[in-house]
This record gives C-alpha cells, structure tokens and sequence, in this order.
C-alpha cells in the first residue's frame, strides 16, 4: 500500500496497520527525516511535489518487484507532500517478512528503488540563500 | 493534435502553470519536449528529462495521440 | 543502549527516545516477533532467559564495532526475557545516522550479531508436544 | 578452590538451580564443566559450549581462580 500524505505521518498508526499476520516473525521501518544540513548548506525546511497517480502506479511496480524477489508478508509506504519541518518525518517504509533477512532485503530495495524512480520533487530552503530544487 | 502536459516542480515554476491544453504538431513525446523548451525557455537538458504518457512512463521516441495527457519528469528526489 | 524487559516493549517510546537530533536523517528499525510456527512445528509461546550482566557487555561491544563499522548516531536495542505469546515483539532494535546507508548496515550487522552472540535462550511451547530449547 | 558457577536455560534444568558456590580440583574453565557434566549427567557436548568468567567470555583453556564466578553457556537463540 502506498500512499501521498499532506499532514504529519502517523508512525505508530503505519506500524499498527502491519501488525496482524501471525506468520510474519520480522519487521523493518525505515523513515526519512528532514535534516537540518543539505551538502554544507543549512536547511530550514523541505517542500515535496509529486506527480500523484504516477506515484502510485509506480509504487505498485517497485512492491511487486519486492515481493517476486523477496518472501515477504506485508509492505507499506507513506511519503509527505507538502513543506515539512526540521526533524519531520518525510518518508517511511515497513515491511514484514517471515524471517528477518527478507525484511531488511525488500525494505532497503523499495526504499532505494522508491528514490530513484518515484516522481517526487524536492525544493530546499536555505537560510539566507534561495530555495532550491534537489538533484537539478 | 492536442493534448494535455502537466508540470511539476521546476518545469512548473518555469512554464508558470501546473497544466495546459495545447495544440501542437510535435509527433513524438520527444517532440513535444523540444517544442516546449523553445516556447518556455526551459533549461532541464531533454536527456536529464523523463516522460509520462497516462501514467505510464514512456521513451522519449513514443508516439504522441490526440488526447493523451504527458507528464515531463525533471531528476527526482524524494525520500 | 542495551536493555532487558519482563514486561511487553512500548515501541512507540524505544523509537521516540532517538529522535531529537537534527543530524540523523534515517532511521531504521527491526522488530522480531513470536511467530505461530517453527520449523513446522506449532508454537503457542516462546519463554526467553538471558544472562543479564554478559548480555550488556556483549551488547556494548556489538555496539562500539557497528559505530566503528558505520557512521552512525545512536543505536538501542530492546529484548525481551519472561514468556511471550505469539504476535508479542520479542526484540526492538533501531539505528539513526545522516544517511540511510550506514541505518540498514548497522542495523543487520546488530541484529546479526546479538542473535549470534548475547547469551539468551529460547524455550518454545507447542501444543501436544513438550516444550524444547531451541539450538540445542 | 572454591568458585560461584551460574546455570541457564538447559543447563540450569538439568542441573536443578541457578547457582552454586562450588568446591573445585579443576584448573581450567574447560577441567569444571567435564566436572560438571559427570556429576550432573550433562547432555551438552563441551564442544557447544562456551564459557565467561566473571562476565568475560573466556577460552576453554583459561585458569581458574579462587573466588571467579563462571557461566556456561549452551547454543544460544535469541532475537
């Protein structure tokens, strides 16, 4: 399940939804956090766009990867949209698995394909510097 | 031919809008990108770009069709 | 930080208690829980015992060569000893860094090693079947 | 010499207690559990497991001393 979200990301409530099946022994988190440090710059805040029915399609591709490489039960991302804060959570990815070496595996492979293809957009703002858009 | 381009992010910024319905005569999505660059003055490298045709992405040489909705895709960086 | 719990992990409080630096900007976090099964067996509850003081010191130690391994901000693990039912987290661990590279190194290399290395054994209960120690 | 030995998990069934303040001719960690696994019938071979004094993990060689507290440690399972 993947979805876009424009206020704060509920943590605990992500995690819970993750919980039932009593066949997963192993879950992997990973969250994103707005540091306050960008390539020597000093970030104040983050803006993400993203081109949302994309997003999704491509996210469903990235899960079905995941899971026709890995023995996993359950994967869920959510990524804000939106300016964010110092310190908030941007992105965060769970996954359960039977065993623990399937969860690490498919959280770190949709977590970094996530990056590399979904079409999100991210503008840095900078103390006494123009906003800027990342990897342009 | 026409269809609809969405802009996100710089190309936004740059064309001024998130959307249009445009009237154009490129034959390819590749096409279109270059038509678009000229009018808007966009810097984005057509090779640094990606594109969508209805929520699939698509190479730069796909054919364009009356209605199809294009996305350009400047370099990502979510996360 | 290394800690043993008889009672049930609040997890929400373990991920809450590394958040407030502002230059970590990953966080990766494994849970182990009880499964229903084990090698085809049926498990109906798990009872871990750990000798206390060995465990820390060989925690701190895992610890000291994933920072030296990894760079990292913090690292905290939590396990569980007493009985447990199935569906109950039995070990919570979670690593911050600047960048998510070095979170997922350093949180496998943990996990791998603490269950390689800390001194706490696992009883499993079946139904039907006598209880067993498991490696043994 | 006297030492303090702490049972786990098998060990600590098989042998009936947690602890025990233990008077020893053994002269090495490795010398007290052979010891130990005549006197208590033993199932685990010396070969699973490993040893700590006074909660250092230590080889099978190492001396004892008088007064050392010493765990044996069959295969371990946790996570």
């Amino acid at each position: 399940m993947f979805e876009l979200s424009a206020t704060p990301l509920d943590v605990s409530a992500l995690r819970a939804s993750l919980m039932p099946r009593a066949e997963a022994g192993a879950l992997v988190t990973f969250e994103g956090w707005v540091r306050n440090e960008s390539e020597g710059r000093s970030v104040t805040a983050l803006t993400y766009e993203a081109a949302e029915e994309l997003c999704r399609s491509e996210a469903e591709k990235i899960f079905g990867e995941a899971r026709a490489k890995y023995r996993i039960c359950e994967v869920r991302v959510a990524h804000r949209v939106g300016t964010l804060q110092v310190g908030e959570v941007a992105v965060w990815v769970g996954v359960t698995a039977p065993h623990r070496d399937a969860a690490f595996g498919a959280c770190r492979y949709v977590m970094d394909e996530l990056k590399r293809r979904l079409p999100i957009w991210k503008k840095e703002h900078y103390t006494g510097e123009p906003s800027r858009w990342v990897g342009v | 031919m026409r269809v609809i381009v969405q802009y996100y992010a710089m190309l936004r910024e740059q064309v001024g809008r998130n959307e249009e319905l445009r009237e154009t005569t490129a034959e390819t999505v590749g096409g279109l990108y270059e038509e678009l660059a000229r009018v808007y003055r966009l810097t984005m490298p057509a090779g640094r770009v990606r594109a969508a045709i209805n929520d699939e992405f698509v190479r730069w040489d796909t054919p364009l069709r009356d209605g199809d909705r294009v996305i350009f895709i400047p370099p990502v960086a979510g996360g």
